[in-house]
């Protein structure tokens, strides 16, 4: 029963950032044609009537709107996002080109700082009130107050320029020719360390007094006393039931990490130039490239629903009270 | 005893940080050596006359700096009052009606906190012109909703006191409950809530205009250290000293400064530091 | 003086598949001017819920009361607001009943500034009256429920509910979070105060110890159906309902005479078992049980029963 | 003598001052034996509980002695203490619904400590843990054994608690409120089961509710303010009270008369001088109030703390 409200409920959201997307061009100030056709909407370039018309009916912008929106809704269900108008490809080819790097990034990232964030909390919260806590609690408030981008450029000036231990930025060295896949897999990883760290140390602080605050709450909860007073060992108590009653708020919250992750990843990549999804987005919007802009929407927005809907799934499995209502 | 000493540090030292900001924000004009649109000798190092030098078209960056202050400021607290009021009043609708609009106003909160509002923000501000207003409409349009959320569910526990139900028993009216009953203990709340979301704001704007999407005119810190970026090979020089650190390092102090405020005020409203465990009240 | 006929009051929940918690079901009791009724059940019985059905802070499924001829739930708001100074609930637990940012005397004021039946230059006067009628001090005045004990917050509800001087004040289970010897001097208060006042009460509890001394007739309630109701000493003595014995029973834990220990569980209000609702857990089951459930019959003056065997 | 605890103090600062929680307790449990400590909230008789397990924080002070068979348990290491508790000394906390963990299947939170204790592997623990419920009066125990903790009502939780405290076994199980909270029916049902769990252990049990106490002590102590007051044979307690404080304690209940005791317990904090209740007492002399008085044995194992008894 619950899988299915579940269910129902995200494809309700799927649809309406399906509906936001289709009603974005239209509804903005300026002609929706100037949308696609990629010209600046303050100075429309001069066309006469005609051939305004024969462009409106190319891309059925003539029609009426529901008309228009079931053709949108087709043309969506076969995977046609439109054309980029910089580009002159499929907007869906551009995306599918630069994910594996942004997937690269962030997928490293999330592996690295939720379970970081999550032991650190933890570790935090039980030594409560001593040095250990109050020096980790105030180092991550510190650093996680710089904005990503912020981070990353002087990680960049540090450690790229100053230093040379990391290259610049990109994702693998332009030009080079690998003997074997195992020194292209270095290479790769040469330039992926200083993005993920940027990531990593912009989002942690999230996760990390999430995690502290809501094992605070359990410390002090009755069945904590109950596992001492059995003889259990502080380390156990704190493995087998502190832990996992702590988490629950975290895979509740896990959903807004996600989506602060995403948008994260848009600006380290800006930094590092690294030609993930996030560069693609902002180059597209300093091109005013519409159609791309709105497919990468579409397309990072289905992946944090996707991802909320399975940290929903993780809830019902961690918690067992939910999954009898 | 040492979390209620290292609160009040924190506390004290985050409002010492807010206040500077505040104070520059407002006296801008009497601070600032310069008006920030002057232009002089491009690309100056700093010196006794510029302090932190000039840009790319001869601004002097210390005046451009505090100025900035003003716009950064100036959108973040706009938009978590403004954002904060719709959220607190959406929010005692949501819990103390608890019918179909409640219902709706709950989906709708849902919906928005699943969608990355960020990416939406950013593609909004593609297709709209580039002002403050813009961004600072569009920040509100996406900001009241978690603290809809929280101060419903508080709404939903204090609705469930009974001296609420006393409060109607004794005769009052329903909007006479909320305003004496239910709102008093829903603001100390909202007053966390508000320092949280003018971090996000200031964090959510920077990233906008790090991208290019600020006002090229009102220049918040974002847009500075954005030009900067933008500059060829700026790292190469040492003009990153001067131009990018110090709108940097404001964010920073900013978002360090709420933070702090915000830590120390949620940690007074709820104490989880018991000093006995199982001790009978 | 309040006369209770067939309250229902079903709780739905569930969307899709509907579910109903039947908390009080088809109940029927009258009280007299001046007289206490106790309602006393376990928890879940639906006791609690009686008594906001009849001051109509939950909404009602079915049912009529009368409240010296008034039906409560034919009024409109207008009509509701003027005659709920004339019916009080005292709530279980006193730490919450009060705003904990309001002082002590800002609480009792509160219906007098609501009704403003008092000019406010005399307000003062008359919230140190009732302070010190209730046992207080009026130093207390000026501080904050969390400053005071659960006694005492309990006394200053009693202060602020006398503002009003109400007719009939539901009790319920006001001593239930009190330690026993603060409980003594609550009840004794609530007795002092209804001799001196002429107060009615409906007294809710959980306690037949307290109901025993607080009420001149009992109605015993399970599962949402009142099943045994009369005068205390005829419960006491002649309880008739093999569920009022079992309580009866229970509650006289002494560690000499055996206890006739009642085994299982009450079921859960959401799926009542069908006839009779306590046959499930009844030693003296007989086969209708199961099958019809039974009416209130009248088995000695002002004694009534529900039960197939009784 | 199983426990022997002697001048046992546990105090404990806070920003508003010194809290006396416990403050000089005397008190011997013999084998077999069931002790009640009976007292009114914020008497301090859950931290004593808690004081004998060592479950309070480390900032604690406590003073005095607590011998559990020939062992100080003050003295001993942690470890050493981790292997007494649950294993000789179980305690069964107040309120089943927040004490067990919400999260994890009944017959683990059993399993576990008999895997701690006994050493058996996770198969053989499991199949004890059923027993144990079983043994509890749950019916079908080892279907139950596999459901969370919400699955079960509050009498069943309070089973499971008592089933998790006997699992190894222990010499000494202290109870704290054990009927809190339940209704009278399930409660004389919960008040059996122990009757006859602990026919052969020794118990201290903490209760506010006399009954309880007396359908399963033999020896009654209470606490008044951070100190034993009277302490006695469960008989004499009942028939014959000496100190006022246990006459008023009786007299206060609905079916001696409901005669209140005056006023209310002191803060631990901010205790009066001279004997404790005089403040509340009828009785009180100038003695009294200067005075602290000590514990005397007016007959026969009768202990009072009064300077009238």
């Amino acid at each position: 029963m619950h899988y299915i409200n579940k269910l129902a409920y995200y494809l309700v959201i799927i649809l309406i950032i399906l509906s936001i997307n289709f009603f974005l061009p239209r509804a903005m100030p300026g002609d929706p044609l100037a949308y696609v056709l990629g010209e600046n909407p303050d100075m429309p370039i001069r066309m006469t009537e005609e051939e305004r018309e024969m462009k409106l009916a190319e891309y059925g912008l003539d029609k009426p709107l529901p008309e228009q929106y079931v053709d949108y809704m087709i043309k969506l269900s076969k995977g046609d996002l439109g054309h980029s108008i910089y580009y002159k490809n499929p907007v869906m080819d551009e995306i599918l080109i630069r994910l594996k790097w942004t997937l690269l990034l962030t997928g490293t990232a999330t592996v690295i700082y939720m379970p970081l964030g999550i032991f650190l909390g933890a570790e935090s919260a039980w030594a409560r009130g001593k040095k250990k806590d109050t020096l980790s609690l105030i180092t991550i408030l510190t650093v996680s107050s710089f904005p990503s981008f912020v981070l990353g450029t002087l990680f960049v000036i540090f450690f790229a320029f100053k230093l040379g231990l990391f290259p610049l930025g990109c994702a693998n060295t332009i030009g080079a020719t690998y003997a074997n896949p195992l020194e292209e897999a270095l290479d790769i990883l040469h330039h992926l360390i200083l993005p993920v760290a940027t990531l990593i140390i912009a989002h942690i602080g999230g996760t990390y007094l999430l995690m502290r605050n809501s094992m605070l709450s359990v410390i002090g909860a009755d069945y904590i006393l109950s596992a001492r007073a059995k003889g259990l060992s502080e380390r156990y108590i704190l493995n087998r039931h502190a832990i996992r009653n702590a988490l629950l708020p975290i895979v509740t919250m896990a959903a807004l990490t996600i989506g602060f992750m995403t948008v994260g990843t848009i600006f380290v990549e800006k930094v590092f130039a690294y030609p993930g999804i996030g560069l693609l987005l902002y180059d597209s919007v300093l091109r005013r490239d519409y159609p791309l802009i709105q497919g990468i929407f579409l397309f990072i927005s289905i992946f944090v629903v996707l991802a909320n809907f399975i940290a929903d799934m993780a809830y019902v499995w961690l918690d067992p009270r939910v999954s009898d209502e | 005893m040492t979390g209620v000493k290292v609160n009040n540090v924190l506390g004290s030292l985050g409002l010492g940080i807010l206040a500077i900001l505040i104070t520059v924000a407002i006296f801008a004009p009497q601070i600032a050596p310069y008006d920030p649109h002057d232009t002089y000798k491009w690309m100056e190092r700093p010196s006794s006359e510029h302090l932190l030098g000039t840009n790319d078209v001869g601004n002097d960056i210390l005046s451009e700096v505090i100025y900035g202050t003003r716009v950064s400021l100036f959108i973040a607290f706009t938009v978590s009052i403004t954002a904060i009021i719709i959220g607190t009043a959406l929010g005692l609708i949501a819990g103390y009606s608890s019918g179909v609009l409640g219902f709706l106003i709950m989906r709708i909160v849902d919906i928005f906190l699943t969608i990355p509002r960020m990416v939406l923000i950013i593609v909004l501000a593609a297709f709209l012109t580039q002002s403050i207003w813009n961004l600072i409409v569009i920040f509100i349009i996406f900001g009241w909703m978690m603290t809809a959320r929280i101060v419903r569910s508080e709404v939903l526990t204090l609705r469930s006191q009974y001296y609420v139900d006393s409060a109607k028993m004794l005769g009052g009216s329903d909007r006479y409950i909320i305003w004496r009953h239910i709102l008093p203990n829903v603001v100390p709340l909202v007053v966390v809530q508000f320092i949280m979301e003018a971090s996000h704001v200031i964090i959510a704007e920077a990233g906008i205009s790090f991208l290019g999407l600020g006002d090229p005119v009102a220049r918040s810190w974002g847009t500075i250290f954005n030009y900067a970026f933008e500059y060829p090979n700026i790292i190469l020089s040492d003009a990153w000293m001067w131009w990018m650190l110090p709108p940097g390092l404001c964010i920073a102090a900013t978002v360090l400064g709420l933070t702090f405020v915000g830590y120390a005020l949620e940690e007074r409203l709820n104490p989880k530091l018991k000093t006995v465990v199982g001790m009978e009240a | 003086m309040l006369e209770v006929t067939e309250l229902t009051k079903y709780f739905s929940s569930g969307l899709i598949r509907k579910q109903y918690q039947r908390a009080v079901d088809g109940v029927s009791f009258t009280i007299k001017n001046g007289e206490t009724l106790g309602l006393v059940g376990e928890s879940g019985c639906g006791k609690t819920t009686v008594g906001r059905l009849i001051l109509r802070l939950t909404k009602p499924t079915d049912g009529t009361v009368l409240f010296d001829g008034i039906d409560l739930f034919a009024l409109n708001r207008r009509e509701l607001l003027a005659i709920r100074p004339r019916i009080q609930m005292i709530f279980q637990d006193p730490d919450s009943s009060l705003n904990p940012r309001m002082k002590i005397g800002t609480s009792i004021a509160e219906p007098l500034k609501l009704h403003g039946t008092i000019p406010e230059v005399k307000r003062k006067q008359r919230i140190k009256e009732l302070i010190e009628t209730v046992g207080l001090n009026p130093e207390h005045i000026n501080r904050y429920p969390y400053q005071l004990s659960g006694g005492q917050n309990q006394r200053v509800v009693l202060a602020r509910i006398l503002a009003l001087n109400p007719d009939l004040i539901i009790a319920d289970e006001p001593t239930s979070s009190l330690d026993v010897s603060v409980q003594a001097q609550i009840l004794n208060l609530m007795r002092d105060l209804q001799k001196e006042f002429n107060h009615t009460y409906l007294f809710i509890s959980h306690d037949l110890d307290v109901v025993r001394i607080m009420a001149d007739r009992i109605a015993v309630m399970y599962l949402g159906r009142l099943i045994e109701i009369g005068e205390t000493r005829d419960i006491y003595d002649h309880a008739k309902h093999p569920y009022t014995q079992a309580l009866l029973s229970a509650a006289a834990v002494d560690g000499k005479t055996e206890q006739n220990v009642l085994e299982g569980e009450t079921s859960s209000p959401l799926d009542t078992p069908t006839g009779c609702r306590f046959n499930t857990r009844c030693p003296y089951r007989e086969e209708i049980c199961a099958i019809k459930e039974p009416e209130l019959v009248e088995v000695g003056r002002d004694h009534y029963v529900a039960c197939h065997i009784a | 003598m199983i426990l022997k605890i002697s001048k046992l103090k546990t105090h404990f600062s806070t920003p508003d001052g010194l809290v006396r929680a416990v403050d000089t307790i005397d008190l011997s449990i013999r084998e077999r034996e069931t002790v009640g400590l009976i007292g009114e909230t914020g008497c301090g008789k859950t931290v004593l509980g808690l004081t004998i397990t060592r479950l309070l924080q480390s900032s604690t002070t406590v003073k005095g002695t607590i011998i559990y068979k020939e062992t100080n348990l003050l003295k001993i290491s942690e470890t050493e203490m981790r292997r007494i508790r649950g294993d000789e000394i179980a305690m069964i906390l107040q309120n089943p619904t927040t004490s067990l963990n919400p999260v994890m299947r009944v017959g683990e939170q059993i399993a576990e400590v008999i895997r701690l204790h006994q050493g058996l592997n996770k198969k053989d623990a499991a199949e004890k843990a059923i027993k144990m419920l079983g043994s509890v009066r749950i019916p079908s125990p080892s279907q139950r054994a596999n459901e969370y903790p919400h699955e079960f009502s509050g009498g069943m939780k309070q089973r499971v608690m008592i089933a998790m405290g006997l699992a190894c076994n222990p010499s000494l199980i202290i109870a704290d409120e054990p009927t809190k909270g339940l209704d009278v029916t399930i409660k004389s049902q919960i008040i059996k089961l122990l009757k006859e769990v602990t026919k052969e252990k020794a118990m201290l049990l903490i209760t506010h509710d006399l009954s309880v106490a007396r359908a399963l002590c033999d020896r009654i102590a209470l606490m008044y303010a951070g100190e034993l007051v009277e302490c006695a044979p469960a008989g004499e307690i009942f028939d014959a009270p000496r100190h006022p404080y246990t006459r008023g304690f009786l007299g206060s209940l609905p079916r001696n008369g409901l005669v209140p005791i005056p006023g209310m317990s002191p803060s631990l904090i901010n205790l009066p001088q001279g004997c404790r209740f005089h403040p509340r007492c009828a009785n009180a002399k100038a003695i009294c109030k200067r005075k602290h008085p000590g514990m005397t044995e007016i007959e026969d194992g009768h202990f009072v703390r009064c300077f009238d008894a």
